[in-house]
């Protein structure tokens, strides 16, 4: 039967999550993105990661045996989404860490939980990291293109039981601070990238590996991405994640799916970007009344709403249908995530409007959760790549899908 | 918890819904359609009507003492999109009928309910006009007066765009009370047989589209209307049974906008796997898969807000009026958006009425006037942000 | 020097053009799209054409020497621009013949103007058209393909001095009416559509020719747009006009430039929405005072203002670059008229909001400025046909082309 | 007769400023716009500044006599749009620059005039700071009181985004007159030397973007303003010398978008020629030149319109207030469309800060407050459409 109530955990954590969000991040993160803007790597809030783990927040993607959550993506959503509201780069620090620790816990051996898993669920301030990205290749590796010159160059060449990498990352969502990385590399250059390529586990102090400069961002500046850098990095056999070649196969699909989780950037990011807005025309009088009664800042209120709703709608749908894996339709998630960078960088520049040239200067919020929102252009697939994603799958869409 | 899959019943419904749609409707609305261009009062298809009302679909919004399924807000969209896919003048008129029983049911009196329910539950062409404000208008634009007159009315003026006017056999009204008016409130709702003395109908409108969707102006001069046929607590000012049922239903109007654009996205998509361009399908051109995307994601989404906000209706726990506000303003501008990228994809056929996707954008930009334009729905939703919580 | 000013000239026939459609057309036109729908082939107003033919109007494309102005492009558009405020379907006509007339009268050989072009000066109601459109072939002819699959197939075969054409064009304007066809055939199958195509000059009456069914359309009812079925038409050689596979060919091109006049399609078009929406809106009171003293009427009315001064601003740099040939760039045409379909579904479809519920019925104008606005989605080229041309012009683009 | 082709004068000073700006503003624009995002009162670059006046820029709007060049309106949007494309934040020091020293030119008495040009024309590094209410704003909004004091006014109040506040070496500021007025209409603009008692600069405000553009607070405190010093005819209700110029040179403001949205589309065809994906250039894929088109289809349209409304506000025969509007609105719009796109296509390089694009897009944000919002200017308009001719 079709259901929109949240079970009474979902509830209780999302009221958790939301009460962390407004008493421990909020009254921080302004100050750490101005903090940013001259010391990228150094703005990141310890004590408040500390305070998440205390509560248990960081290790919600651990598997129950290892005291942690096991979450759903719908579950992830709505959590993620409360803390996007208040800030987008922290909240990113958490959609890594619980999926992170969650595809470990799900495809990792026994060996690689004992070696990895159980570390990270003492130590309140360990975080994952995954490196995918490069120089020369993005969007090669999310809409597979299928020549051998293009995606992951990282060379990953086998000697005895081992694995020796050399390359670069970049863009690592997380690497300034994490301690555990997942790392993919080409382990067979002859074949095209989404057959050749492997995840390798590894401890970010293993020899030869270190992290590069962290990135100097326009936004989402607490999810702390930097540069990877793999120098004749010795990984044995036995920390490959899955298997060889393995790296962009079916079995990684768990992980695969984490669109409508990356929707949800857009979607809290806007949250946060309305609710600031929402108070300030209720709060601010012009002319004797409050900017809420113009009837061009009510409109605009309508339209942002009508955004928020509508992407949550889809995002839970499609979230739905991944814990519902029969239901699960890949379209489904790249519409959620289409839409809602759409309905992010809409909302978030209206509320701009709403503040008036106040809005324009850093010391009202709406400038931030503005140049947070565009980091939802380019997570997992540029928009255009979605909209393509979704066009070529509509050859047999003679009649609805729901 | 979270669920998306309709109940057994509702698919069933559905299934049976769309097979008339397609069976019944489809092959007899260009034709209807064209009909009523020349001739805006021209033919309903009152057989088809018979044949929906047989069918057992016409009382599903009635209680099951009356023969009905006491149909929630979720399976009325539900079964509206598929009408609406089919031939949208028709499926406004189900939408009116589903809409005005479930009121006179929900918010009548006893008296008024075992009066009129048997009447419309018994008679497979019983339509009913509407002249209420609907969810989105303002009271202040209410052009009939009521004036008291014993324990009666006296209902004076004009009112337009009255849906089904020239069709119904039964009309509910919204009126605004002269003077000082006691104690109910400044609006009234009453329910007014075809024959009531003093009440004419006027010019059917001239309409773009939906245009088997009669609607027509209706005259009311000195018209007198007992006390016990104004239905009780319809204040208008928001709180009455009568607006809130509104608030609750407005969900159902954001599913003319998803039917439509559903079968112009489906025949777009059949149109640009047929048609060769350029040495191959021009659907499998990068640009127009973009297009389809856009369109398919627009649909897409406006059911999901559609049936979330349904949900909520139904399940009044956790129920916000903002969200079915939502969902009209979100369908009802991705409709005529949808349509027109579909008239784009069928390239010089798009424009030509002998192929349906004109009729699709013509009937899609009836969403826009749900309230008097889409600018009044979004001040009504901007107006229930002022004091309630975020 | 920059400048905006128009000629003596062009303002005395804009004032001429203007005083014709507002009080001949004007009048009529309404009745004439109603009667269009059930009699899509009898709806025409030929007093009005005769009434603009005895003002000279119908001729203005004409050579000089017989009797016309040979109007430039700029005139061409900034005249045409104030039918189409009145009525689209009636102005594309007045287009259609005026280009088609100076398409002949540039192209054409003497014997040609002869034969055709002086009867077409002494006959008030004679128009002129051109089948191109055929049912399997459309963007192929515009966006040139180059596979010899694609393209025009109405085939030309020579035998002797003649030249026998067989084939079905539709979607053709004018063709209810006129007398002047101008026919483009395959003559060589062999060669791509763009190298193996003839345009054919000849009378309506022509042995084995005839008018189809005239197409019922969504809009613009009075462009008579139909079908032509050719049966062993025989056309003489000296009928070719420019030469045989010319037909798309660099010699075409001044019929080619004619982008800017169908931008102005929907210039006119959404200038004669805004101007009826402006109307109402001053003369309309609801609740006490006159609708456009309403916000979100005020900023609908700025909205349609501001994209018809930028259609306007872009059609006239476009038209004055095709007539001032040094500075043509295929692409400021097409940013043209793809602009001018944006502007003309924004502005109509604002339009009709503005009338309300109103704006949904006939009796207002609103509703069929909107129809005619969608004929602009598809003449020439379809909208996404022209962005793509403007995006593959840009790769030397890396200074501003002004 | 219509033309769009420059003289030669206009186009060897664009020529000018393209390469000044190339040479001497984008080589420094990003570590300075880095420096101010750490201190919203960071350096200003004093010595492009010179070097701007010292090839007779900073003059060009004044009299020939006062050794400028009667600088119109379509060449301030010519060479504004080079310096915008080359860092937004001094363009915008420079557009004031011209604006006001034009203003004092053309609307000051002979006494003002004699009094402040020949300061301003001398001193290379001059800038004014303004706190009138420009094209858009309206008189409502004014914070500044001024109150009659023999022949002369005292002012009280605070300023906000006082352009070049903190900068600059003379104020013009608007403020509204308290009770009645006598004849100077309802507000009066005065030209306020630095040095002045009572006036204090206050807070600089930290922007999100055109950070060289320093804008500051500005406090008057019992200010007293000698009769003189105010500029005649300044009556600020629309029909006054000051508000008509101030409405004449409004296509200005739409070269501010122009110049910022064409640096963005050249550096993502110089991205997208550039990077590979798919095996190819990313600028041979169909979306990627659609996308490109959408920002070029709308760059040059914006700067079709503005030059078109520059050109009736020079020659005044067929001038019309709104078209200049116009151009601001589609321009304002315009840009950080156009911007947004230019980071979609450089990926996750957009969403870099060593990568100029990301503060093309800052930049291009601040076109949306030429008036207090975006809505304030389309208000504006709207209302100059109750009365005049279609």
């Amino acid at each position: 039967m079709v259901d929109m109530r949240l079970t009474d955990e979902q509830l209780e954590l999302q009221s958790l999550v939301r009460e962390y969000s407004r008493e421990v991040l909020k009254p921080i993160v302004a100050e750490c993105d101005r903090k940013s803007q001259s010391d990228p790597a150094g703005c990141f809030p310890l004590d408040a990661l500390k305070a998440a783990s205390k509560l248990g927040l960081r290790t919600l993607g651990l598997p129950k045996e290892l005291g942690g959550r096991d979450i759903d993506t719908l579950t992830h959503c709505i959590l993620l989404e409360e803390v996007m509201a208040v800030d987008p780069g922290f909240a990113a620090t958490f959609h890594q860490v619980w999926r992170l620790a969650q595809h470990i816990g799900r495809e990792g051996t026994e060996e690689q939980k004992k070696k990895f898993l159980i570390p990270f669920a003492e130590d309140d301030t360990c975080l994952i990291s995954i490196g995918q990205t490069e120089p020369e290749s993005g969007t090669d590796n999310t809409f597979p293109y299928r020549g051998v010159d293009g995606g992951i160059k990282l060379s990953a060449v086998k000697q005895g039981g081992e694995w020796v990498l050399n390359g670069t990352k970049h863009f690592v969502a997380c690497a300034s601070l994490a301690r555990i990385f997942i790392v993919l590399g080409r382990t067979d250059p002859h074949a095209p990238a989404p057959d050749g390529a492997t995840q390798f586990l590894m401890w970010g102090d293993t020899p030869g590996f270190r992290i590069g400069r962290t990135h100097d961002k326009l936004g989402g500046a607490l999810l702390m991405n930097a540069e990877l850098i793999l120098e004749n990095v010795r990984v044995p056999e036995s920390d490959i994640l899955m298997g060889v070649n393995e790296g962009f196969s079916d079995k990684a699909r768990h992980y695969g799916r984490g669109a409508p989780m990356v929707a949800t950037f857009g979607l809290g990011t806007a949250r946060g970007a309305y609710e600031a807005a929402l108070s300030y025309a209720r709060e601010t009088s012009r002319r004797g009344k409050p900017l809420i009664q113009n009837d061009a800042i009510a409109m605009r209120l309508a339209d942002m709403l009508m955004l928020i709703e509508a992407t949550r709608s889809a995002i839970w749908r499609a979230a739905w249908a991944v814990d519902n894996r029969e239901y699960y339709l890949q379209r489904d998630s790249a519409i959620a995530s289409y839409f809602s960078t759409v309905c992010a960088r809409s909302v978030c520049e209206n509320a701009m409007q709403i503040f008036g040239k106040d809005g324009y200067t850093r010391k009202f919020p709406a400038e931030k959760f503005l140049r947070d929102a565009l980091m939802t252009n380019h997570i997992n697939n540029t928009v255009d790549v979605r909209l393509l994603k979704i066009g070529r799958s509509l050859a047999g869409e003679l009649v609805s899908s729901l | 918890m979270v669920d998306f899959i309709l109940t057994e019943e509702q698919a069933a419904l559905k299934e049976l819904c769309r097979n008339f749609g397609e069976q019944q409707l489809q092959p007899i609305a260009d034709e209807l359609d064209k009909k009523a261009g020349e001739d805006p009062e021209g033919p309903f298809p009152w057989g088809v009507l018979k044949e929906f009302s047989s069918l057992g679909l016409k009382n599903l919004p009635l209680p099951e003492k009356w023969g009905g399924a006491d149909m929630g807000v979720l399976t009325h969209c539900v079964l509206l999109e598929e009408f609406m896919a089919a031939e949208a003048g028709f499926a406004a008129a189900v939408h009116q009928s589903w809409k005005l029983a479930g009121l006179i049911a929900e918010c009548g009196t006893e008296e008024q309910v075992s009066k009129y329910i048997p009447i419309f539950s018994q008679d497979d062409t019983f339509l009913m006009g509407d002249g209420t404000l609907g969810p989105i208008s303002s009271p202040e634009d209410l052009r009939l007066a009521a004036t008291r007159e014993g324990s009666g009315w006296v209902i004076d003026g004009n009112k337009r765009f009255v849906a089904c006017g020239p069709l119904a056999k039964l009309f509910i009204v919204d009126a605004k009370v002269t003077g000082a008016a006691g104690g109910m409130g400044e609006t009234i709702t009453c329910i007014v047989p075809k024959e009531t003395s003093g009440v004419r109908p006027g010019e059917v409108h001239d309409k773009m589209g939906t245009r088997l969707f009669l609607e027509s102006e209706l005259d009311f001069e000195k018209c007198r209307i007992p006390g016990e046929e104004v239905l009780s607590d319809g204040g208008g000012n928001g709180s009455g049974a009568k607006s809130r049922y509104f608030a609750k239903i407005a969900p159902t109007l954001g599913a003319f906008g998803v039917g439509i654009a559903r079968a112009a996205l489906e025949k777009s998509i059949e149109h640009t796997l047929e048609r060769v361009q350029g040495g191959k399908p021009i659907f499998e051109h990068d640009v127009v898969s973009f297009r389809l995307a856009e369109m398919k994601v627009d649909v897409d989404v406006a059911r999901d807000l559609v049936w979330r906000a349904a949900c909520h209706s139904d399940d009044q726990r956790d129920y916000d009026p903002r969200l079915g506000l939502t969902s009209v303003l979100f369908a009802s501008q991705m409709a005529p958006r949808v349509c027109d990228m579909a008239i784009q994809l069928f390239g010089g056929y798009g424009f030509m009425r002998d192929y349906p996707v004109q009729k699709y954008w013509r009937d899609a930009l009836m969403c826009l006037f749900h309230g008097e334009t889409h600018d009044t729905a979004r001040l009504k939703l901007g107006r229930l942000m002022e004091t309630e919580h975020i």
